[in-house]
């Protein structure tokens, strides 16, 4: 699976994107964002104003109860602000 | 939706500056009447705290981005009757009076394009994934999102 | 009225043409962070008829335009925080596709910049004195003045 | 009194301004157009939609009771269509 992380998401965790093998006891965005939280200190500050994260799945707006699979893009994004 | 409209829809996301001039005459079709641009430049300061800064670094999530702003101008032509629409967003480092986005809408009807821009506008401002980061001598500083700009989209709810 | 802001006041009636990115430039000050422009153009037909026209030629009444305008524009800044405000309208022989009038007004934040572009443009067409008279091979006809005009404004007086 | 014509106004009448010396009975716009239409034809014809008449005394807008002496400025012209 795919991950990228954007902003400060991407400053706190010290990489744009990854490549990780699901595990099994994760198939939805709120199990996978408590799987990298605990991975270590730097997932944890990165994940901890969860209120402030967007999630995407393939590129479109997904919210924390939907499902992923193996083959996903997942990004973590603060609210936007271009424009 | 007018198959012609179609061909007239521009989206751009570049580091390139954009000239207004150039970008009002490819929005001018016969049936064209109305043209409203908006432009936002880079402010001196930052808005929340009016600390002066210098430049800001603009970041996106390619692909995304591209597909995000094409629902939105696809929303905008359901809505109005529209003759164009070009949406150009800079990315990469910007200075102070930089020019960052261009929305164009060009119509028969003046209220139409004042409507379908300020919609766009405010629908990019909450939903194309860009970031910004505010740079001066000391330090760098993400923008944080603003509350004023999740309400603005409420006004084309109703 | 804020001082700076009365130098930052353009209103201009001519014969040529204007540019826009040179107009959108001349807008742009420190604290502005958005810019609206409206451009009207001449349409390839009459409104009402549908019928094709080749050219149209604008009368108006010298110095009591300027007035009007001054006054409508005051009306904006006075309604709205805004860093500036350019109204060039021109006059005379102007041939399809050619643009007519130019609304330009900056701001710190876009709704502003927006709702004061809207509001001079619907004043402007109501009260500022100029006549359209449309023309093609066979005829010419004065433009008829439209309802849906005279009612646009009444949005500003809610 | 200067007088001012524009438009399809203009047209009818057949000249864009003219100097006249305001009748002794005339202290009124409405009397001023009773009595420019009456003169001849032309007049009647440029006058004949008076509901489409806009006036201006000194380049400002004005109503048909509007008062106007031997100094003024007064023009006649349709609903503006700039823009």
């Amino acid at each position: 699976m795919q991950i990228k992380y954007f902003s400060w998401i991407k400053e706190h965790i010290g990489k744009s994107e990854e490549e990780i093998n699901l595990p099994h006891n994760v198939s939805t965005i709120e199990e996978l964002m408590f799987y990298l939280e605990n991975l270590n200190d730097k997932y944890k500050r990165a994940f901890e104003k969860k209120d402030l994260i967007k999630i995407a799945i393939n590129k479109s707006y997904s919210s924390i109860d939907d499902k992923i699979n193996n083959t996903d893009e997942i990004a973590f994004f603060p609210p936007v602000t271009g424009g | 939706m007018d198959h012609d409209l179609a061909k007239n829809i521009k989206i751009k996301i570049q580091i390139e500056d954009f000239d207004v001039s150039t970008e009002t005459k490819i929005l001018q079709y016969k049936k064209t009447g109305a043209i409203v641009n908006f432009i936002g430049v880079v402010r001196d300061h930052d808005e929340r705290t009016s600390q002066l800064i210098n430049s800001m670094t603009l970041e996106h999530y390619p692909g995304m981005t591209e597909l995000e702003i094409e629902k939105i101008v696809l929303k905008s032509i359901q809505k109005w009757e529209l003759t164009g629409v070009t949406v150009i967003h800079r990315i990469g480092k910007l200075l102070v009076s930089d020019q960052i986005v261009f929305v164009g809408v060009s119509s028969m009807h003046r209220q139409n394009a004042f409507d379908a821009c300020n919609f766009i506008m405010d629908w990019l401002k909450t939903q194309a994934p860009f970031w910004k980061v505010e740079e001066n001598d000391n330090q760098k500083k993400w923008v944080e999102f603003r509350q004023s700009d999740e309400d603005a989209i409420k006004k084309w709810k109703k």
